[in-house]
């Protein structure tokens, strides 16, 4: 049964992401601009302006678990034109990086695991490494032979290095890796 | 010795709640000249007002103090009350414990602490406190409407059916305002100028009302019953005791420009009529585009008019008149729906305002009535209403709901639905707000009858491609992004104050809302009153308004006028300067800073039997700013009832 | 020469070495030296700031304090998201004061604008009209582009120093003065995916096909974008995305701005890596350049 | 209780102890009815403020301006409509022109620019009205009281 209770909600989750995130929720009043004008909409679960209206009542669960917190690509869209001025695009970002630090099972594994990826590469080299990226997206998400045609035409057009460039300073590394490992 | 009585008032719980009023009364009690203190749940309510008088009579108090709302609300309630028992009104005083205390503390202890400081301030006040007379004035029974709308029609009307004459001053070379401009209208579906065009016609054929067109006030001086104003009549090159209105001049005029009155889209001659019906029908003569001023040749219409009416060195006539009361009446302006850039910056042809389409549907316009796409005059198939353009939207500093919108969009779904059977028409809304008498069922009627396909929820973006216009949108009740390609999209944009407003308020003294609308002196008692004596607001110029809105607010507000008329004279503000003449000096400083001219020099004989010049103030002419008592340092020139001595009083009770 | 410091980014360095040899020409030509940020490490991009928030602030902070202590007041990224993510660390240390303090002297930050932080894009646009237009070499008569400036570099409004950001106009203006003929269209700024690439490349096709169909309804022969992410995914990813909508119109050149304002500059053409683009430019180019009787061509 | 609670509680305490007094003279047009309507729109702000209602800003003279401080006040407020909104025209210029060469004078006698204030609020500013009053007390919490031993009878 899918009936919301007053006691099924979190209204202290509201005010979490409400502070996370830096934006007036309940500013909101459901006009539905940010949905009508995002580019993945389409492919939502929940839309922009539900994901407001799930803050506003508290529906921590569905949120976390939703889809839309990593489809979202923070194009700001629905911050530029949002009449009450709000930018659900940092409130998907509250949002994502709680489900990281709660450990919720992500609803878009492959764009998680992309995530960790590639803070993976960057805290081992300090700089992004697309072939050592693809691989492990591939590998992680067990489509080893996806996006491989591209590679190699990138390859034979000498747009691909096949060794990665690592930055010198060591201490910085481990600062951000220490950073990682804390959440 | 005063003996002062001290009311403190709970307002149910308005007050009481963070302010301890027994304790503010009990502190009352031991203030200087306090003789009777207490406290009471309502004391503007009648055994309010009756506890004061019986406290009185019992007490012989000569001096009251009652602390409560703000005195913008009940001072005269209680000045009135106190007059019953024959003291001077100016006796009262009022503690402000609501909107400046228990409003804006929330902790008790403080609100308390603060109360008690205002209350002794108002007793210091109170004790110093004299008594009061106004004088009587003559009231110049004349009003002046500026604007000539709906609502300034229908208050210069309303004045002259009682016998009062009026001058009413539009700046277009008709009136009409923006009813004219409408097709039908909500919720009757009346066409606008078939009930338009009988008041205008009925204004200018009333003998009591003069119509000054194409004109500006140009300057306001003077107070309540006693304005003075300066008007500057345009010059029209047209001899208007001459001119039949046959429109010979206008055919020929070789120089098209585009009409404002058909909102850019239809042309006007250099010599034009704004429109069939306008009243005067009287050409005028832009010269911001006339050939003959422009380039010095032409001449056209002076040639072709048979009655030698074209006047083309006619000059700008100034007048000025007496007048008693002032109605605004101006109106409103359209919000530029060119701002919302993600809408194709506003400017795709077949994307128009909603006044625009007012245009085009009707059957005066400039297509006759036949509403075709702009760009390519094919009939449209798929027409997007969007609500809310430039309304209830805070990025565009437009918060507010523009009220007649709603009524509008759903009115013209109806008008292309009997134009077109069988196109699709979607609106856009985020709300429908449709409180009227027989709006929501107007409304239901659109979407039942005329089947206008409702969505709820905003649109984003507005972008052509091919030869449609695809509006993104979404349905907020289905949770999914909605598009739409259009053939035409029309924008109901919302209403904003005059570009202009600001500075009529200037001139007139009165005050403006955070949008620039003009300010009621009181949004629920005093709704057509402005806070400058004499002066009152009619129609949409006071926010967005339909038209039965406007007629009501024109009626009340020339009901103020009468109210004003009705009386034999006026009473002078009490509150004026005084000169104590004996310790003049005649240093002219007060007479310099009076605004109104209210102070003069008069000569006076000395004890020693010389003679020497002091000021002296005019009490009618006086409206109590208190400029002249701030500049005069021997403290010679005081004001009434904000008396340098009284001022102190307070400065020391805010500080003990 | 003006020096202003320039972080080229994992992409730049990466995949897109072509961007950054044309980018570093163009700003020679026009007496602007790029000079690379020291050991620059990656912004972090969108896994960053959707991992935790210090750490989106801690990746570009720190080339904001190797930019201060190299002694430049400025800094550039030719990479959107790159400039996107050195806006938003200032903006955050700026709001949030105690963050601030933690790791302004980490970083080594003296105050949270320091350092001047503009797109390429700005950077180029900003020099005075007359000043390129005078350094025009060659006219690109012929070329229409779409100018695609992608969603980061014009949003934030009032964080990003673009004119609008529906309706930017930097790049048209730019390409305007090299002859080309930049076509009005409605999607300058609308998103292209890139996050999303590797992860659920479904809809980057999908949207990827959108902005390919809406530029040449507008009337555009190609696209030019600022962002190397929004090139990869506009040139590398066009043919994937042409499948999936059967598309059966030509393909879509696409370019960077600074490619083609080389082009114009009087850079050879060889110089400018061409042929690693996926999309044939050839040619497209050779229609351009042919017209202007071939003086900047090979 | 540890030390340093203690300390903090006894920090808190002289916070309490002192409440800056700040006196207000408000137009009757705009200043008054802004705060009027800070009341109406219930937004809270320091209760420092003691308020005189008074006709325009042109009415403040000096001499009352120099009694606040005299009598211990630690902030005086001057609040009117803005210029050019005057209900009485130009009030608000003499106002200016004349507080403009007090605040020298009290520059000149010691008294912290901080401590008087003349400010613009018309009668739609409710926020600003309360931020003003919220910034002035603040600003005089910093600075302590004026004369904390003086006279309350000259
Ligand atoms: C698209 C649209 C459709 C509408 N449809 C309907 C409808 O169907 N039913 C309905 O009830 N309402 C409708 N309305 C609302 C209606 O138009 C207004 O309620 C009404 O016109 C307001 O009348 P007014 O006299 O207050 O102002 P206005 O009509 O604006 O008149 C003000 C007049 O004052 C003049 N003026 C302005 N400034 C000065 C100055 N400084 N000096 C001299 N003159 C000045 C102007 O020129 C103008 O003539 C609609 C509005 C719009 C925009
Ligand atoms: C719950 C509620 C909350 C509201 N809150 C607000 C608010 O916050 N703000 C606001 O602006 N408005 C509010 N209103 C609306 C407000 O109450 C009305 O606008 C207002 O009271 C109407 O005033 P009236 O004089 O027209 O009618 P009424 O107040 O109804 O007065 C009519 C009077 O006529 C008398 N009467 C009736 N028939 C006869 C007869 N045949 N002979 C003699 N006398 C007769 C009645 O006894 C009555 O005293 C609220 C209304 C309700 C119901
Ligand atoms: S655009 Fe803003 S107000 Fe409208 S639904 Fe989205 S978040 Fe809410
Ligand atoms: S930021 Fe996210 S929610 Fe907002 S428009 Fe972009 S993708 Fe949609
Ligand atoms: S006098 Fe004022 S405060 Fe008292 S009950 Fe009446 S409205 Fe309320
Ligand atoms: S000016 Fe002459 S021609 Fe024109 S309408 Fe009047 S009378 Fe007719
Ligand atoms: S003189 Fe002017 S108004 Fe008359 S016909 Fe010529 S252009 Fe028209
Ligand atoms: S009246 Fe309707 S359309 Fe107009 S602003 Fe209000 S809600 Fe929007
Ligand atoms: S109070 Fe003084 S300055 Fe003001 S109007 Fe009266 S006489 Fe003139
Ligand atoms: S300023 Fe005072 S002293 Fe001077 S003329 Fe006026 S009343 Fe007399």
């Amino acid at each position: 049964m899918n009936i919301i209770t007053p006691e099924k909600t979190d209204k202290q989750f509201l005010e979490k992401i409400e502070k996370e995130s830096g934006q007036n929720l309940t500013a909101c009043n459901q006009c539905g601009k940010c949905t009508a004008g995002c580019p993945i909409a389409g492919f939502f679960d929940i839309m922009p302006h539900e994901v407001m209206r799930s803050l506003q009542w508290g529906l921590k669960d569905d949120l976390l678990n939703s889809h839309f917190i990593w489809l979202c690509v923070n194009c700001m869209a629905c911050r530029e034109r949002c009449p009450r001025e709000i930018s659900v695009s940092e409130v998907a970002d509250a949002l994502r990086r709680e489900a990281v630090k709660e450990g919720v099972k992500p609803a878009e594994p492959d764009v998680a695991t992309f995530h960790k990826n590639f803070m993976g590469v960057i805290t081992m080299n300090g700089r992004l490494h697309e072939v050592m990226l693809t691989a492990l997206q591939n590998v992680f998400t067990f489509k080893p032979f996806k996006d491989a045609m591209l590679g190699v035409g990138l390859f034979l057009k000498g747009r691909l290095k096949l060794l990665p460039g690592r930055i010198k300073d060591a201490g910085f590394l481990k600062l951000i890796s220490g950073r990682l490992k804390k959440n | 010795m005063p003996r002062i009585g001290v009311f403190i008032c709970h307002c149910g719980i308005n007050i009481e709640k963070t302010v301890d009023t027994a304790k503010v009364a009990e502190a009352a009690r031991s203030f200087p000249g306090v003789v009777f203190a207490a406290d009471y749940k309502y004391m503007c309510s009648d055994p309010g007002q009756n506890m004061i008088l019986d406290a009185i009579r019992e007490y012989n108090l000569d001096r009251i103090v009652v602390g409560a709302c703000s005195p913008s609300l009940h001072e005269p309630t209680f000045q009135a009350c106190v007059a019953k028992a024959d003291l001077n009104p100016y006796f009262f005083e009022m503690a402000n414990l609501r909107e400046q205390v228990s409003w804006v503390t929330h902790d008790r202890e403080m609100a308390t602490e603060k109360a008690i400081q205002a209350v002794r301030m108002a007793v210091a006040k109170a004790g110093k406190s004299e008594p009061l007379a106004s004088q009587s004035l003559p009231i110049t029974k004349k009003a002046l409407v500026i604007g000539g709308g709906i609502s300034g029609i229908q208050a210069a009307l309303d004045i002259a059916e009682a016998g009062f004459p009026v001058i009413l001053v539009e700046r277009e070379p008709s009136i009409g305002g923006r009813m004219a401009q409408l097709d039908k209208t909500f919720p009757t579906l009346d066409c606008s100028a078939c009930i338009l065009t009988p008041k205008m016609v009925e204004a200018a054929r009333n003998p009591n009302i003069t119509i000054h067109t194409y004109a500006e006030v140009e300057n306001v001086a003077g107070f309540i019953g006693n304005f003075e104003v300066t008007i500057r009549k345009k010059a029209r090159s047209i001899d208007m005791s001459k001119c039949t209105g046959c429109g010979v001049c206008y055919e020929k005029c070789p120089v098209k420009v585009p009409n404002k009155f058909e909102e850019g889209t239809g042309e006007r001659k250099a010599i034009y009529v704004p429109f069939p019906q306008a009243v005067p029908n009287k050409p005028v003569i832009d010269r911001e585009v006339c050939l003959h001023f422009t380039k010095g040749k032409c001449g056209i219409c002076a040639k072709m008019c048979p009655a030698e009416a074209v006047v083309y060195n006619q000059e700008d006539e100034v007048i000025t008149e007496k007048v008693g009361a002032i109605i605004v009446a101006t109106g409103f302006d359209l919000f530029d729906t060119k701002r919302y850039e993600e809408y194709a910056g506003g400017a795709h042809p077949d994307m128009i305002t909603s006044l625009q389409f007012e245009r085009l549907i009707n059957a005066s316009g400039p297509t006759q009535g036949k509403l075709r796409r702009p760009s390519d005059g094919k009939e449209p198939e798929t027409i997007v209403f969007i609500q809310c353009v430039g309304s209830r939207d805070d990025k565009m500093g437009r918060p507010y709901c523009s009220r007649i919108c709603c009524m509008y969009t759903a009115k013209q779904t109806i008008l292309v639905r009997e134009k077109f059977p069988n196109a699709r028409i979607f609106v856009f809304f985020m709300d429908i707000r449709t409180a009227g008498k027989n709006y929501e069922e107007f409304c239901r009627r659109a979407i039942e009858d005329y089947n206008a396909e409702y969505i709820r929820g905003r649109v984003s973006k507005i972008y052509p491609s091919g030869d449609k216009l695809i509006v993104e949108g979404s349905d907020t009740i289905l949770g999914r992004p909605v598009e739409i390609a259009a053939d035409l999209v029309v924008l109901a944009a919302g209403a904003e104050a005059r570009a202009d407003a600001k500075d009529l308020a200037r001139m007139l003294g009165i005050q403006t809302d955070q949008y620039n609308f003009f300010s009621e002196a009181h949004a629920k008692l005093r709704p057509v009153e402005t806070m400058t004596g004499g002066i009152f607001l009619a129609g949409a110029c006071q926010f967005p308004r339909d038209i039965p809105d406007c007629v009501a607010s024109a009626s009340a507000s020339a009901a103020k006028a009468l109210a004003l008329f009705g009386k034999p004279e006026l009473a002078s503000l009490p509150t004026v300067a005084k000169v104590d003449e004996s310790r003049c000096s005649g240093c002219m400083a007060c007479l310099s800073v009076c605004p109104y001219s209210a102070v003069t020099m008069e000569e006076v004989k000395n004890k020693s039997g010389g003679i020497r010049e002091v000021a002296r103030v005019n009490p009618g002419v006086c409206q109590g700013c208190g400029a002249c008592a701030a500049a005069c340092n021997a403290g010679v020139i005081d004001l009434l009832g904000y008396t340098n001595e009284q001022i102190a009083c307070q400065v020391d009770a805010a500080l003990l | 020469m003006k020096k202003i410091a320039y972080f080229p980014g994992c992409s730049l360095a990466g995949m897109d070495a072509e961007y950054d040899e044309a980018s570093r020409l163009a700003a020679r030509e026009l007496g602007i030296e790029l000079v690379e940020v020291e050991d620059w490490n990656c912004c972090g991009a969108t896994s960053g700031h959707s991992t935790d928030k210090e750490l989106s602030v801690m990746l570009p902070g720190r080339t904001l304090g190797t930019v201060e202590k190299m002694g430049l007041d400025t800094v550039t990224a030719a990479c959107a998201a790159c400039f996107s993510r050195l806006v938003t660390a200032q903006e955050i240390l700026k709001e949030d004061k105690e963050m601030a303090s933690r790791l302004m002297p980490e970083l080594g930050i003296s105050s949270p604008d320091a350092v001047k932080v503009l797109s390429l894009l700005r950077v180029i646009a900003d020099i005075p009209k007359d000043e390129i237009a005078g350094k025009i070499k060659v006219r690109l008569e012929g070329l229409k582009p779409a100018c695609y400036y992608g969603c980061l570099i014009a949003r934030p409004s009032g964080l990003v120093g673009e004119e609008h950001p529906e309706n930017p106009m930097a790049m048209d203006n730019l390409m305007s003065l090299t002859g080309a003929e930049p076509v009005r269209w409605y999607h300058k700024t609308e998103c292209c995916g890139a996050a999303l690439s590797l992860s659920r490349t479904d809809i980057v096709l999908a949207m990827n096909a959108k902005l390919i169909k809406m530029a040449r309804d507008a009337g555009a022969n190609c696209i030019v974008t600022t962002c190397p992410l929004c090139f990869t995914n506009l040139d590398l990813r066009q043919p994937q995305a042409r499948k999936v909508v059967n598309e059966t119109a030509p393909p879509m050149p696409a370019f960077y701005f600074s490619e083609i304002l080389a082009l114009a500059l009087g850079i050879p053409r060889k110089k400018l890596g061409f042929d690693k683009h996926t999309i044939d430019v050839g040619p497209l180019l050779d229609h351009v350049l042919g017209a202007s009787a071939g003086k900047g061509g090979e | 209780m540890s030390k340093a609670e203690e300390k903090e509680k006894t920090e808190n305490a002289e916070k309490h102890e002192w409440e800056p007094k700040i006196v207000g003279f408000l137009c009757r047009w705009c200043s008054y009815a802004g705060a009027d309507l800070a009341g109406s729109s219930r937004i809270e702000y320091p209760p420092n403020v003691r308020v005189i209602r008074v006709p325009c800003s042109g009415r403040v003279n000096p001499l009352h301006v120099l009694r606040a401080f005299r009598k211990g006040a630690d902030a005086v407020l001057v609040a009117g409509c803005h210029p050019g909104d005057c209900h009485y025209s130009e009030g608000n210029y003499y106002a200016r022109r004349r507080l403009d060469v007090l605040k020298e004078l009290l520059e000149f006698i010691g008294i912290e620019p901080e401590r008087f204030r003349l400010e613009w609020c018309s009668a739609s500013e409710a926020r600003r009205f309360a931020d003003v009053i919220t910034e002035v007390t603040g600003q005089v919490k910093k600075l302590g009281p004026l004369n904390p031993k003086e006279n309350k009878n000259g």
